[in-house]
């Protein structure tokens, strides 16, 4: 299987671990820091959001690797999003993304945001996450198994750590018109506010 | 309570604890009206419609459960595909302005008296009501999601499985036989 | 003898009423507020009872007539009835006293010749015309009507400056005049409870107002509660607690008034429903309103901490625990109405893009002098102690110690309002430096209406502005909310209608028949005869 | 020599803070039936705030809010002596006493609750408003037990407080009071069942709505740092203070163990719930043990 989501899964599990030999200790301790502080959105969009409360309580205890839930996109770094996403809750979704602040990243769980999954054939779930946004690690399955969630977190931990110019926010940046053009083709006339619009870039 | 509807409305045992009663749109609201003032059925419990594509009507159903929520009557009402409009049952039930709204989403039906009939689930949809028979909704996803390369959908599953279990099976006896 | 105009407090009152007077000047009521400083002069230099009831009486007669401009008739009515009850009490008082000394001088009173009954009623009939003009709860209708239906400017001086005239009536006749009379201690005892209750009750009204003018009037009133339950406890340090605390109230209402006035003028609006978000729009006038209400809020840092220190110290010193207790509670409770007053006005969103006006430059002297001399009260928060003293001294308490002005001296411990600057000072820049320097960079939202809100995008007419509602919440505690649900003016009412009851039986006499007059004469006629035999 | 001890002050409360913190998310998981986080956790969390590349901002009392509050819990710890004896860990508790400090502890959730409503976020607002209402019963069987303190030791100079208690500590001499002092200090340490005032659930985290990146990082340095100065306020108040720095660890650390177990087993109080227990059970405590007095 050269083609479709196999090759792309990889490409996104073991990007440039060499790039950390060439890191300062400085920018390696940062990175460090940021992949053993991990806070999590977690967007119950679909029915992956079942899977969560297991993963945060006592039977798989995620806080071990130093991940705790947040409630509000302004602190969190790492947007999950749970299954399967309507466009309208896709807007919410991108919204909460677009106010997280940089470094973040996006899990997507499930198949469902993969490839539509089950819902391959609805007129009204998105069928690929990363046309919309920038994903930095999928865990699949139907339902994945807080196993799978967490080995997802130990991958997406590594790739932290390799502190890749290949990250997603920074791909959201700079390819901003890719991303909004697909989202502007998905929601018609009624869109979000620009990203670059919501912020002037000085420094109080 | 069933004396009352046995004696005024030709009704239709479907279970022991359902039954149904078919009403034209011009009634609905009268017989509504009397079924509640004179019966214990005082609840809207469900508003559905289901699409006569064939013969060229909605059904409306309307779901009425009593006090000790033991029974339900269903008041059926054929309304025509093209004359899509009921009146609004908003102001006897407050829970059906959301139901109704629904009902306009889905099937693109009207209902008179209703604030509410803007966008609900679906934002900014413009195309025929999904839930409407007409509706393609293959169609409309080719045209509107792209798909990821490589997806295959079309195996038989059953086979697929039983074939890879195959090919395990013998990826492990040819270790061992080797 | 008696050397009270040589105390800050008169100046002050002065110096501050004239303050405001200015942006009245060329304005038709002008007059009307010259009388009003003149009768307060009358009423401060005054060196007989007589004089003192003049002063008294023309305070009261030229704020109706200022009032007369802009509050409804009804508030005037109620306005002037409280009033002349309270004057009525007093001149009550003053007769009986005349009656024993045979004289009105201030020199001529000695208080040891009363007999206890009448040094209790005489104290009794004080009481009512000090709890009117304070606005003890119960008595507190006039204040917050007339508070907020003055206009703007004469809110302020109605808060700042005539709120303390009960204040200065209780500590002539009293802590001066009357010192050596047999008062039953009973009465002082009710007088401090009533005092603590009053700015209890009167800081839960103040929260669940929706009016700024009124949420200060309750204000006032609860702080002048302290006031006069320190009052009550009868002694020296006790009279300098109060003194100061009428300074710090002066100035921080005189602050509060102004800003509230500057902002009626800008936005023409006087409900928090209806303001908000104009801290970038004004953003002096909300600095200037944050040294209020933390002055208000008697935290440590500005001067309203000062007199707060004062009075709790002097309550322990008097071992005085539990109402120590309810004055702590109270002052607690005020973070409340102070938070909710710069929130409803000055943060929060914007509710709609209305036409703003400019404020007059005028106001802003007056604050801009009451929050210097807050903060320099903090950095020297013994500075005004000498003056406050000169009562306590004359009347043979020791004068607090003043010698070093940084550190405020008291029976129960000292603290040095230099260090406390100081320390603030030093850390918040170096916590500032701190953020500054750190990695992450600050980022301004360009559009304020960006804020998380659940993934939604809010619109303008969204309404974002809830929070004014804040104290809402207070109806659900079992046990604050008998307190704003009762009013005060259901008594008075029913009173009224007693009093046009009996007024009506009365007139009735007028409109008697020929026969039913003749009926009485001859009834009169035959008791008089029988009394007669 | 003043500043290098008010220095050392600073950094035991910081370290100690972000410690007990640790502690706490890992005794706390403990209780769960987890493993918990490495104890260094909230250390790292601190560290990853601050480095974060952006953090938003609403303009300039949106940025001063953290400051404030941040500079509130500083003066807080200087302002509270460390040890009862000696010169040193004494910070500026000579100029200051309890009341200042008491009312120090109000000064940086104001500025903070201002820096909240510049942002214009309803929920952030939403939170300041549980808070302060919460606030109005938390501080009345607190100050109750203070009151008490003060009378008893007949001054409010934490010195002399300290040293009314060489032969017999506060605890023991008024019980009562001790008592009220304490379920009120489960309050101000925001630990469950008076957590209502950031509860994600309800209010979507409430008064740190917001704040991201740095500024969030700082609240959570100053929140560290004043939970400290709170145990140190009631070791002061009930427990004659510390003679040395490992007593003084000994003592808070048994105060912070408390606090967390009954934090870790009860349910969250509504506002009003929470306004209702402090009024009644606390507060009548501390008004018979200020009779007994």
């Amino acid at each position: 299987m050269d083609e479709g989501f196999i090759p792309y899964q990889q490409s996104l599990e073991d990007e440039e671990q060499s790039i950390k030999s060439t890191q300062s200790v400085i920018e390696q301790a940062i990175a460090w820091f940021r992949a053993h502080s991990m806070f999590v959105l977690a967007y119950g969009t679909g029915c992956g959001a079942i899977e969560m409360p297991p993963t945060f309580t006592s039977r798989y205890d995620i806080e071990r690797l130093g991940v705790v839930g947040v409630a509000t996109p302004r602190q969190a770094d790492i947007l999950i999003v749970s299954g399967y996403c309507s466009p309208k809750t896709l807007k919410r979704v991108i919204r909460s993304y677009e106010q997280m602040s940089e470094p973040k990243y996006i899990i997507g769980l499930g198949s469902c945001t993969i490839n539509g999954g089950m819902y391959w054939d609805s007129y009204n779930t998105i069928k690929k996450l990363d046309d919309f946004l920038p994903v930095d690690m999928y865990v699949n399955g139907c339902m994945p198994r807080p196993e799978a969630l967490i080995e997802g977190f130990v991958k997406l931990q590594e790739k932290i750590r390799a502190n890749s110019s290949e990250a997603g926010y920074i791909q959201y940046r700079t390819r901003y018109a890719h991303y909004r053009a697909n989202q502007e083709r998905l929601f018609g006339t009624q869109v979000q506010p620009r990203y670059e619009e919501n912020f002037a870039g000085m420094n109080l | 309570m069933m004396s009352y509807l046995e004696e005024h409305y030709e009704l239709i045992h479907k279970t022991p604890r359902l039954f149904a009663l078919h009403v034209t749109r011009e009634q609905l609201l009268d017989t509504l009206h009397q079924i509640t003032t004179h019966t214990s059925f005082d609840t809207l419990s469900q508003l559905t419609c289901t699409d006569w594509i064939e013969e060229e009507r909605f059904e409306l159903g309307y779901m009425l459960t009593n006090a000790l929520r033991s029974h339900n009557l269903m008041l059926k009402c054929s309304i025509a595909r093209d004359k899509v409009t009921m009146p609004s049952l908003a102001l006897l039930f407050a829970q059906a302005e959301v139901m109704e709204r629904e009902l306009h989403e889905m099937f693109g039906i009207g209902f008179e008296g209703n604030e509410t009939l803007y966008d609900f689930a679906l934002e900014g949809w413009c195309d025929i009501p999904p839930m409407r028979r007409e509706f393609d909704t293959l169609a409309y996803v080719n045209a509107h999601y792209d798909f990821r390369e490589g997806r295959e959908d079309n195996l038989d599953v059953k086979e697929e499985i039983k074939k890879r279990k195959a090919a395990a099976k013998s990826a492990k006896e040819t270790p061992s036989g080797a | 003898m008696f050397h009270f105009e040589a105390t800050l407090l008169a100046h002050l009152f002065f110096g501050l009423s004239l303050l405001v007077i200015l942006p009245l000047l060329r304005r038709r009521d002008l007059v009307l507020h010259l009388l009003l400083l003149l009768s307060l002069g009358i009423l401060f230099y005054a060196s007989s009872l007589a004089t003192l009831f003049i002063g008294w009486e023309m305070m009261g007669w030229s704020s109706y007539f200022i009032l007369a401009s802009s509050a409804r008739v009804a508030t005037l009515q109620r306005y002037i009835l409280f009033n002349l009850g309270g004057a009525f009490a007093l001149l009550g008082a003053i007769a009986l006293l005349y009656g024993f000394m045979g004289s009105l001088e201030y020199r001529d009173i000695d208080a040891s010749l009363l007999p206890p009954w009448a040094m209790n009623a005489i104290a009794l009939l004080l009481f009512v015309a000090v709890f009117v003009k304070s606005g003890i709860i119960g008595l507190h209708d006039w204040v917050v009507d007339s508070y907020s239906e003055a206009t703007p400017l004469f809110s302020a001086i109605l808060s700042a400056i005539l709120s303390k005239a009960g204040i200065y009536l209780f500590i002539v006749m009293f802590m001066v005049l009357l010192k050596e009379g047999a008062t039953e201690p009973l009465l002082f005892e009710i007088m401090a409870w009533l005092g603590v209750i009053t700015s209890i009750v009167a800081t839960f009204k103040a929260i669940s107002q929706d009016e700024m003018r009124r949420l200060l009037a309750y204000s006032s009133i609860a702080q002048i509660g302290y006031i006069i339950t320190i009052l009550a406890l009868m002694q020296g340090f006790a009279l300098e607690a109060a003194l100061y605390h009428t300074l710090i109230h002066t100035l921080i209402k005189l602050l509060l008034f102004m800003n509230i006035a500057s902002i009626i003028a800008i936005t023409q609006k006087e409900r928090f429903s209806e303001l908000g978000g104009m801290i970038y729009h004004a953003p002096v006038l909300f600095l200037l309103l944050v040294i209020g209400i933390i002055a208000l809020a008697g935290m440590p840092l500005l001067g309203g901490f000062n007199s707060k220190f004062l009075i709790y110290t002097a309550l322990l010193e008097e071992k005085r625990a539990l109402l120590l207790g309810a004055v702590m509670f109270s002052s607690a409770s005020a973070f409340l109405y102070c938070y909710k007053l710069v929130y409803g006005i000055y943060l929060g969103q914007r509710p709609q893009e209305a036409s703003l006006h400019v404020s007059p430059k005028s106001y802003y002297l007056p604050q801009l002098l009451s929050a210097a001399l807050l903060v320099l009260l903090a950095l020297l928060p013994s500075l005004p102690v000498g003056y406050l003293s000169v009562i306590g001294v004359e009347l043979g308490f020791a004068p607090l110690d003043d010698s070093n002005l940084f550190i405020l001296q008291s029976a129960f411990g000292s603290f040095h309002g230099g260090a406390l600057m100081g320390a603030f000072g030093v850390a918040f820049v170096a916590l500032l430096g701190l953020l500054q320097l750190a990695h992450s960079k600050a980022k301004k939202v360009k559009d304020p209406l960006d804020i998380s809100y659940c993934g939604e995008v809010p619109r303008s007419e969204t309404n974002l502005h809830f929070g004014y509602g804040m104290g809402y919440e207070l109806h659900r505690i079992s046990f604050i909310a008998p307190l704003l649900r009762h009013h005060s003016r259901v008594l008075w009412d029913r009173l009224s209608l007693i009093a046009s009851d009996f007024s009506a039986l009365l007139s009735s006499l007028y409109s008697l028949s020929a026969q039913h007059v003749t009926l009485l004469a001859l009834l009169l006629f035959t008791l008089l005869l029988l009394g007669g035999q | 020599m003043l500043l290098l001890d008010l220095l050392l002050m600073l950094l035991i409360a910081y370290g100690f803070g972000f410690l007990y913190y640790g502690l706490y998310r890992n005794l706390s998981a403990r209780v769960h039936g987890r493993f918990g986080p490495s104890l260094a956790q909230s250390f790292s969390d601190s560290i990853k705030l601050f480095v974060k590349e952006e953090s938003t901002t609403f303009g300039w009392m949106f940025y001063l809010g953290p400051v404030i509050m941040a500079s509130g819990a500083v003066l807080n710890v200087l302002f509270i002596p460390f040890l009862n004896q000696g010169e040193s860990l004494q910070g500026l508790s000579s100029y200051g006493n309890l009341i200042v400090v008491l009312y120090l502890m109000v000064l940086g959730p104001l500025g903070n609750a201002l820096g909240v409503g510049s942002s214009g976020n309803p929920f952030g607002v939403m939170g300041v408003t549980r808070g302060l209402t919460r606030l109005l019963a938390l501080e009345l069987p607190f100050y109750l037990a203070a009151i008490g303190v003060m009378i008893d030791a007949g001054s409010a100079d934490f010195g002399i407080i300290m040293q009314a208690q060489s032969t017999q500590s506060n605890m023991f001499a008024h019980p009562l009071l001790f008592a009220a002092a304490f379920i009120s200090f489960l309050g101000f340490m925001g630990k469950s069942p008076f957590d209502v005032v950031g509860a994600p659930q309800e209010v979507y985290s409430g008064p740190a709505t917001e704040f991201s990146g740095k500024f969030l990082a700082l609240l959570m340095s100053q929140s560290a740092m004043f939970s400290f100065a709170k145990l140190l306020l009631m070791v002061n108040l009930f427990w004659g203070g510390a003679d040395h720095l490992g007593e003084l660890v000994a003592k808070t650390f048994v105060l912070f163990v408390a606090a967390t177990f009954i934090g870790s087993v009860y349910a969250r109080f509504s506002t009003v719930q929470s306004v209702e227990f402090l009024i009644r059970i606390p507060t009548l405590l501390g008004i018979v043990g200020l009779a007994l007095l």
